[in-house]
């Protein structure tokens, strides 16, 4: 598993069952206190589901089962410029898939890893709904639109 | 804040605001107020309606422009983002398409100012179910 | 007075340019280029009918109009002020000239109900909504009908609902109005997962509080209290003005206890999605919101029986819920006047993929593809031949030309091998394989399949395989049967509407675009051009000036050749990345 | 829902017509008419409260007339006039379909599977007459996990999530979930790590209901076989009261012979040297536990308010995780006395090796058990000296049975045997240990005499038996009112504790088993197939064996006696509380990542 060791420090800690408490430790706000908890930590390290878990009484499976089984949550540290490639149906057959491709080869990751230096992670998203400017790609927050292929090294240029 | 408490109520606001958007929009300074809606959905905030909003408000009290600007959403022309509409009063609104700082410092100089139309506008083909 | 020529790709490709300079040049010949103002506009979304000019202030609308009619449009109209007759747009049923535009069919042909305040009112400021009727319905409601009233003209609108399936609207709030229980609930499905759709982002984004209130509505009708709107993560500015949304309610007493002076009380509160396709099913969705993994279970019991806590629950998609307002203020006849026979009302769709006019829109239903396509769309993007459209997302199929015509509503769809899905229409020409296509579809499938039952869980990645052994050129003609079968077991044993549905794409190009599969299969060929590894890159040594370009761009270093002679690709070396087809300038690499 | 008059609604199977209660599912329906339909998935011990119907294998679908798709018949509910084919050609068609596309993501080692033989896969597989898979692609794999007491091999797992509702419903244990999704959904602890670093209580009930072999125990038998033919050793074997109700199902008799003589004589031919009887142990853990529950109860009724009411008995090996994980703030409240299993290592070793002048290290150890969290037992270092443990190896009936089959013995045609003396002396009150509420009919039976002075005129206590999931009974002991709670299945144990907690507990002692029915239903035990019927023949067959012994108090046994006169002293001594009580951790932050 997840070989990144992440310690909570106390301050973290009470965060995070301030968090937890804040939704009155109820077991079905679990997906709501992920969120909020990826938001503080930017993943869900097993330390953290562990506290959820022991916070709202519910086993530590039936948290790391809900963590696995929606993609928006991630237990590994995002880059420090994540990349997302809009894999929607309108970006695919523009080309989408070609523009992947390319990240690919010039950050020789594949989706879902993080460079080895930290600075990129890279992960495929459905639709961000701006289908009109297809192909998308999305660093941090800002949105690229028409991305060709040939466009990617002039993306990444402004993060150098 | 207003509490509706009744269907009058609703009926007295809704009347109430209806004459005071109409004001604004007509009799108050019928040749100097214009109103530009700026599509800000996800896919227009995407390409660069957010920038755009700003520098029309900006610029507007800069130039001395009497000029509402309001956020609207999605108008469906996702091909053409950031689309505004403009409306001069006394004249149907136009859509514009592509609209970045240049082409909205266009709008402003050659139609809002002169009436002179610019290229992007974007035909509207829908129909309200008002009508 | 102003010309307005259409600048959008179909009529630039069809000398729309031309048509402008020749406008400019004949009005300066006249001396009246001050008073008449030549403009280049968007596309008109009347590409087949292209090139558009169009005449302001009296709105006279000239149809393919060639380089050459500039002179008389000009002599005629302008100087004269006598409509060129001939270039006026023909309307097919009266064979009428039709001159103004507003009298014309096409820009009829979309009406607004659900996105009526989308892109007209600041969706920011609930005063905008309530002077655009808002909250009237809900006063009309809870002050002058009772439930069953609601109810009643919800089911005579004939409003099905518009998450795909088309389940009656007014019939889902008379079950769940009909169960007993302390606590009943309103859930809207605001999980839009089909990639390609967003009209209920556009919705929650541009007009929110006509959701609330139709939920408010809802809930009047069914006897709950609560409402909860299950929306993505994925949308943080549709969860935004949302909250804005719920809070300005609150502050006018339009949520909340007593609402507008009655006994009836309803408030509402936000739960989020984390990215699973599967919640758009509302088994799924109601078991997402309760914190657990987002699994569907078997129906019955159904949300309204037994929902949300295990409470009955109401849910509908948030196109649906916008719908509600309108049809309690202007009664369920004249929703029920619009659209076909069994599908009334407008359908809202995300035009998408290889079409000019990108975007939202909402038309009514029976509209066929064409008008959808050709006029609404602006046809095709760079003039390339349609191939197909995909109306329904990952549960829908690929229509063709010969579905062009056909009406659209929900029955009609399924007809077609398809189904109306959310509302999502992606647009294919040409260049698009379909086998890739069906590939990309289950692609999508396989990630989003919850696992709990083994068709959707396994069936769906051996048809994944399957096809990806035929883009490889590696199937054979039994593999084609299998896919045919296996397509049929999982749309018959799976256990939600996801895997039910998923094979359609498959089981929708294999009618439609057999030849396609067996070009794969046969010929070891994929006809548009499509699946690399059927590829291969070839340089033409007579068109070559050996100018170096194909080899700097090449990531493998599998061009090779002297400057200023005709280079090499070195197919085994070659990854068919494309880039060096897309630099060449003299159309000297060709793929076979 | 409205409580209706039971209304029956009639349906029509394969041409069958049936009248049916509405609510019922196809499925049942059909099992009334002898139509048997196929299930991975599916289980229904509604007897024990145990229902797992996900709708999710989809090998039970069947035709409904007029419905579009097939219908799963283990959830659909019956509709009036309902026409039904459960083996039309569209039917057999997509239920191989489905089947197939199972096998095409199963290894094909059944020659060398556990499960092999009693593999519901397989038998479907059979049953369907699969005789080629047509689908190949990839095929899942995981880490094989294995842990002291179950090995996890997910490549086998065919996704019918009844150990997660085992574990996490019935149990409420949590150590399993469904992780993942899509074709990589599987079922696994928190993070994918093994069992050990998970609260599993090893109680075994996951591998009594995996339909193939997914999940199994870890098999010792060729340790013991090992140790048997070491000349060196010593190899002693003792037998607990539940494997002799269940053992001969294994060679085809019917569920609830009592096969106690043939078993000993067995054993004696495999070579264990001495056969010993678990039983005798558990008429000391009687003495131990009894005299600690007399010692409370006489400390309550003095007026000591600090005293820990209700005891809690230990013998159960998985409930003891079970607290140990869930309760730590309650350590203090079970028993100390070690299980029958422990009590008879420790015996064995430190005093049944001195008797025969063997030294401990050789002097080997074997237990029979219906469980496999004994196996885990076994490993726990308190009970080990210089790392030489009480008892060396656990071999659950299964394993024992596929001993006995190895070793070439003809089990039907044995002649019964006794065991052998002194370690395998029992009484009746020792025998039913081996059913849930055994344990404290037999604790009652010896606290009742020795408290009162006065003899038992009826030993049955009728009130205390029974297979409801929580019991609570009263028992008069000359005046004073015992109560007693009994739950079997460790939610229903969860309940009576977080009332104590809550201090909601009226009880003065709890009788806790981990496993539904108790050890009859062990996680080591032949396997039910989720058939109830089963479980309460062996559940009648432990009574009839404790209803046929001569003795039937604990405190009677002559072995016992001369045990406590010769070695012990008194029961909870000072030597006692060395050998036979134990002590309890803290394991709630014991699991995950480390």
């Amino acid at each position: 598993m997840s070989h990144i060791k992440f310690k909570l420090n106390p301050e973290q800690l009470t965060e995070l069952k301030e968090v937890c408490k804040s939704f009155n430790n109820d077991k079905g706000e679990l997906i709501n206190v992920l969120h909020k908890a990826q938001g503080i930590f930017g993943y869900l390290p097993a330390e953290v589901q562990e506290v959820v878990a022991k916070e709202l009484k519910i086993s530590v499976a039936q948290v790391y089962g809900v963590v696995t089984f929606y993609s928006f949550f991630s237990m590994m540290p995002k880059g420090q410029h994540p990349i997302s490639i809009c894999m929607g149906t309108a970006c695919y057959v523009r080309g989408g898939e070609k523009v992947l491709d390319e990240f690919k080869r010039i950050l020789n990751i594949q989706v879902g890893e993080t460079t080895p230096d930290g600075k990129y992670s890279m992960s495929c998203l459905r639709c961000v709904g701006a289908c009109g400017l297809a192909p998308v790609v999305m660093v941090g927050d800002k949105v690229y639109g028409r991305v060709a292929p040939d466009g990617v090294r002039d993306i990444l240029k402004n993060y150098e | 804040m207003v509490k509706v408490k009744s269907l009058a109520d609703l009926k007295k606001i809704k009347s109430e605001l209806q004459s005071k958007m109409e004001l604004r929009e007509k009799s108050e300074n019928p040749e100097k107020s214009v109103q530009v809606k700026v599509a800000m959905a996800t896919c227009g905030i995407a390409s660069g309606a957010k920038q755009v909003m700003d520098f029309l408000i900006e610029e507007f009290e800069k130039r001395g422009i009497e000029a509402i600007v309001t956020q609207t959403g999605c108008m469906g022309y996702c091909y053409a983002e950031p689309t505004i509409e403009v409306t001069v009063p006394g004249k149907d609104p136009l859509v514009f398409g592509y609209v970045n700082i240049k082409k909205a410092d266009e709008i402003i100089e050659k139609y809002i100012k002169n009436g002179e139309l610019v290229e992007g506008i974007i035909p509207v083909n829908y129909e309200t179910i008002e009508k | 007075m102003h010309l307005l020529v259409c600048g959008g790709t179909g009529c630039r490709a069809s000398e729309s340019s031309a048509i402008l300079d020749n406008l400019k040049s004949v009005l300066e010949e006249n001396n009246l280029e001050n008073e008449v103002q030549v403009v280049k506009t968007g596309c008109f979304g009347f590409c087949e009918k292209g090139p558009i000019v169009k005449v302001l202030p009296d709105n006279t609308f000239y149809t393919q109009v060639k380089p050459e009619d500039a002179k008389e449009i000009v002599n005629e109209h302008i100087i004269k002020g006598r409509k060129v007759n001939r270039l006026l747009y023909l309307n097919p049923e009266s064979k009428e000239h039709v001159s103004d535009s507003k009298h014309m069919g096409f820009y009829k042909k979309q009406i607004r109900i659900a996105l009526r305040n989308c892109g007209f009112i600041n969706p920011e400021n609930i005063d905008e909504y309530i002077s655009r009727d808002g909250y009237e319905a809900l006063a009309k409601c809870i002050t002058e009908m009772t439930p069953a009233q609601v109810i009643d003209v919800i089911k005579r609108s004939g409003l099905r609902g518009r998450g795909g399936a088309g389940f009656p609207t007014g019939l889902k709030w008379e079950i769940a109005s009909k169960s007993v229980a302390d606590q009943k609930y309103v859930v809207c499905n605001a999980d839009e997962g089909d990639p390609g759709a967003f009209m209920d982002r556009s919705v929650l984004e541009g007009d929110p509080h006509s959701v609330i209130e139709a939920m408010a509505i809802c809930g009047y009708s069914i006897g709950a209290s609560k409402g909860l709107v299950y929306i993505r993560a994925e949308y943080p500015l549709a969860i935004e003005r949302l909250k804005i949304a719920i809070g300005q309610a609150r502050e006018y007493g339009l949520l909340g206890e007593k609402i507008l002076g009655t006994d009836f009380a309803f408030d509402l509160e936000l739960r989020y999605g984390a990215g699973a396709f599967v919640c758009g099913e509302e088994t799924a969705l109601i078991h997402s919101m309760e914190g657990l993994r987002g699994e569907p279970t078997v129906k019955p019991p159904f949300p309204a029986e037994r929902g949300y806590l295990g409470k009955p629950s109401n849910v509908n998609n948030v196109e649906t819920f916008a719908n509600i307002p309108v049809i309690i203020n202007k009664g369920p006849e004249w929703f029920s006047s619009i659209g076909t026979e069994k599908s009334k009302g407008t359908k809202v769709f995300a035009l998408a993929g290889k079409i000019n006019n990108v975007g939202l829109i909402e038309v009514p239903m029976g509209t066929t593809l064409r008008e959808i396509i050709f006029e609404i769309g602006g046809g095709i993007k760079d003039g390339k031949k349609f191939k197909a459209v995909q109306t329904g997302g990952p549960s829908g199929g690929c229509l063709t030309e010969k579905h062009l015509d056909t009406p659209i509503d929900y029955d009609n769809l399924i007809a077609s091998g398809s189904m109306m899905g959310s509302g999502g229409m992606i647009v294919m020409d040409e260049d698009d394989c379909m086998v890739s296509i069906a590939k990309y579809y289950l692609d999508f499938t396989v990630e989003e399949s919850c696992g709990k039952c083994t068709p959707c869980r396994v069936g769906n990645k051996r048809l994944y395989e399957t096809l990806d052994k035929i883009c490889h050129g590696n199937g054979t003609m039994e593999d084609l049967d299998k896919l045919r079968n296996l397509s049929n077991v999982i749309r018959d044993t799976s256990l939600c509407g996801l895997g039910q549905t998923s094979p359609n794409p498959v089981l929708s190009t294999l009618d439609n675009f057999y030849h396609e599969y067996l070009a794969h299969v046969k010929d070891h060929k994929c006809p548009a051009g499509q699946c690399k590894a059927l590829m291969q890159y070839t340089i033409n040594p007579e068109a070559c000036v050996g100018c170096t370009a194909c080899a700097r761009v090449c990531p493998v270093n599998a061009i090779s050749g002297e400057r200023k002679k005709p280079h090499f690709i070195d197919t085994t070396v070659c990854i068919k990345c494309g880039a060096c087809f897309e630099k060449c300038k003299f159309d000297a690499i060709y793929i076979n | 829902m409205r409580n209706q008059i039971m209304e029956l609604v009639k349906i029509t199977i394969d041409g069958k017509t049936v009248e049916v209660e509405k609510g019922a599912t196809i499925y049942d329906a059909a099992k009334l008419i002898g139509i048997d339909i196929p299930t991975l998935c599916y289980m229904n011990m509604g007897d024990m409260n145990i229902k797992h119907n996900p709708g999710g294998c989809r090998i039970c679908v069947v035709e409904v007339e007029g419905r579009r798709n097939l219908a799963p018949s283990c959830v659909t509910p019956v509709m009036n006039g309902m026409v039904v084919n459960t083996h039309s050609v569209r039917v057999l068609n997509a239920r191989r379909t489905v089947l197939e596309l199972m096998l095409s993501d199963h290894p094909f080692d059944c020659l060398v599977c556990a499960k092999s033989g009693n593999c519901d896969l397989q038998s479907l597989a059979q049953r369907l007459g699969i005789r080629e898979i047509p689908f190949q692609g990839e095929q899942s794999t995981y880490r094989k996990d294995t842990s002291p007491s179950i090995i996890r091999d997910m490549d086998k797992c065919i996704m019918c999530r009844r150990c997660e509702t085992m574990c996490n419903q019935v149990q409420t244990v949590g150590a399993l979930s469904a992780v993942n999704r899509g074709f990589q959904a599987v079922v696994a602890p928190a993070f994918e790590m093994n069992l050990d670093h998970s609260p599993c209580t090893y109680c075994g009930q996951c591998i009594s209901v995996c339909p193939t072999g997914a999940l199994t125990e870890v098999d010792h038998t060729r340790q013991v076989i090992n140790a048997l033919a070491d000349p060196k050793k010593t190899v002693i074997v003792q037998t607990a009261p539940a494997v002799r109700v269940a053992l001969g199902e294994e060679f085809g008799m019917e569920p609830g012979t009592i096969v106690t003589g043939k078993m000993a004589a067995a054993l004696r031919k495999l070579g264990f040297n001495y056969v010993f009887d678990t039983d005798f142990a558990a008429d000391l853990t009687i003495m131990e536990e009894g005299t600690e529950l007399l010692g409370r109860l006489n400390k309550f009724l003095a007026g000591d308010k600090k005293v820990k009411l209700p005891i809690l008995t230990s013998c159960c090996p998985a409930w003891v995780k079970f607290f140990e994980h869930n309760f730590p703030d309650m350590l203090d409240i079970p028993s100390t006395a070690r299980s029958p299993q422990q009590m008879f290592g420790a015996i064995a070793k430190n005093y049944f090796a001195e008797k025969i002048n063997v030294k401990r290290e050789d002097l080997v150890v074997v237990s029979i058990m219906p469980c496999v969290a004994k196996k885990y037992e076994c490993s726990r270092e308190e009970f080990s000296t210089n790392g030489n443990p009480d008892v060396d190896y656990s071999l659950s009936t299964r394993e024992l049975a596929q001993f006995i089959k190895q070793a070439n013995i003809d089990f039907n045609s044995l002649d019964d045997e006794d065991f052998d003396r002194p370690l395998g002396e029992s009484t009746g009150a020792a025998v039913i240990f081996g059913t849930t509420g055994g344990v404290i009919e037999a604790a009652v039976r010896t606290a009742y005499e020795i408290h009162t002075g006065k003899k038992l005129d009826k030993v049955d206590f009728q009130q205390i038996r029974g297979l409801e999931n929580v019991r609570s009974a009263s028992v008069d002991v000359d005046g004073f009112e015992l109560k007693i709670g009994i739950a079997h299945g460790l939610g229903n144990a969860r309940k009576l504790l977080e009332d104590i907690r809550d201090g909601k507990s009226e009880f003065h002692a709890i009788e806790i088993m981990a496993c539904p029915g108790g050890c009859i239903g062990g996680g080591g035990q032949p396997y039910h197939h989720g058939d109830t019927s089963i479980l309460k023949a062996r559940f009648k067959a432990i009574y009839r064996e404790d209803a046929g012994k001569t003795i039937r108090k604990s405190h009677e046994n002559p072995y016992i006696i001369q045990l406590y006169k010769e070695f012990l002293g008194k029961p909870c001594s000072e030597l006692s509380h060395h050998l036979l009580h134990t002590k309890y951790f803290d394991r709630q932050d014991d699991v995950f990542v480390d």
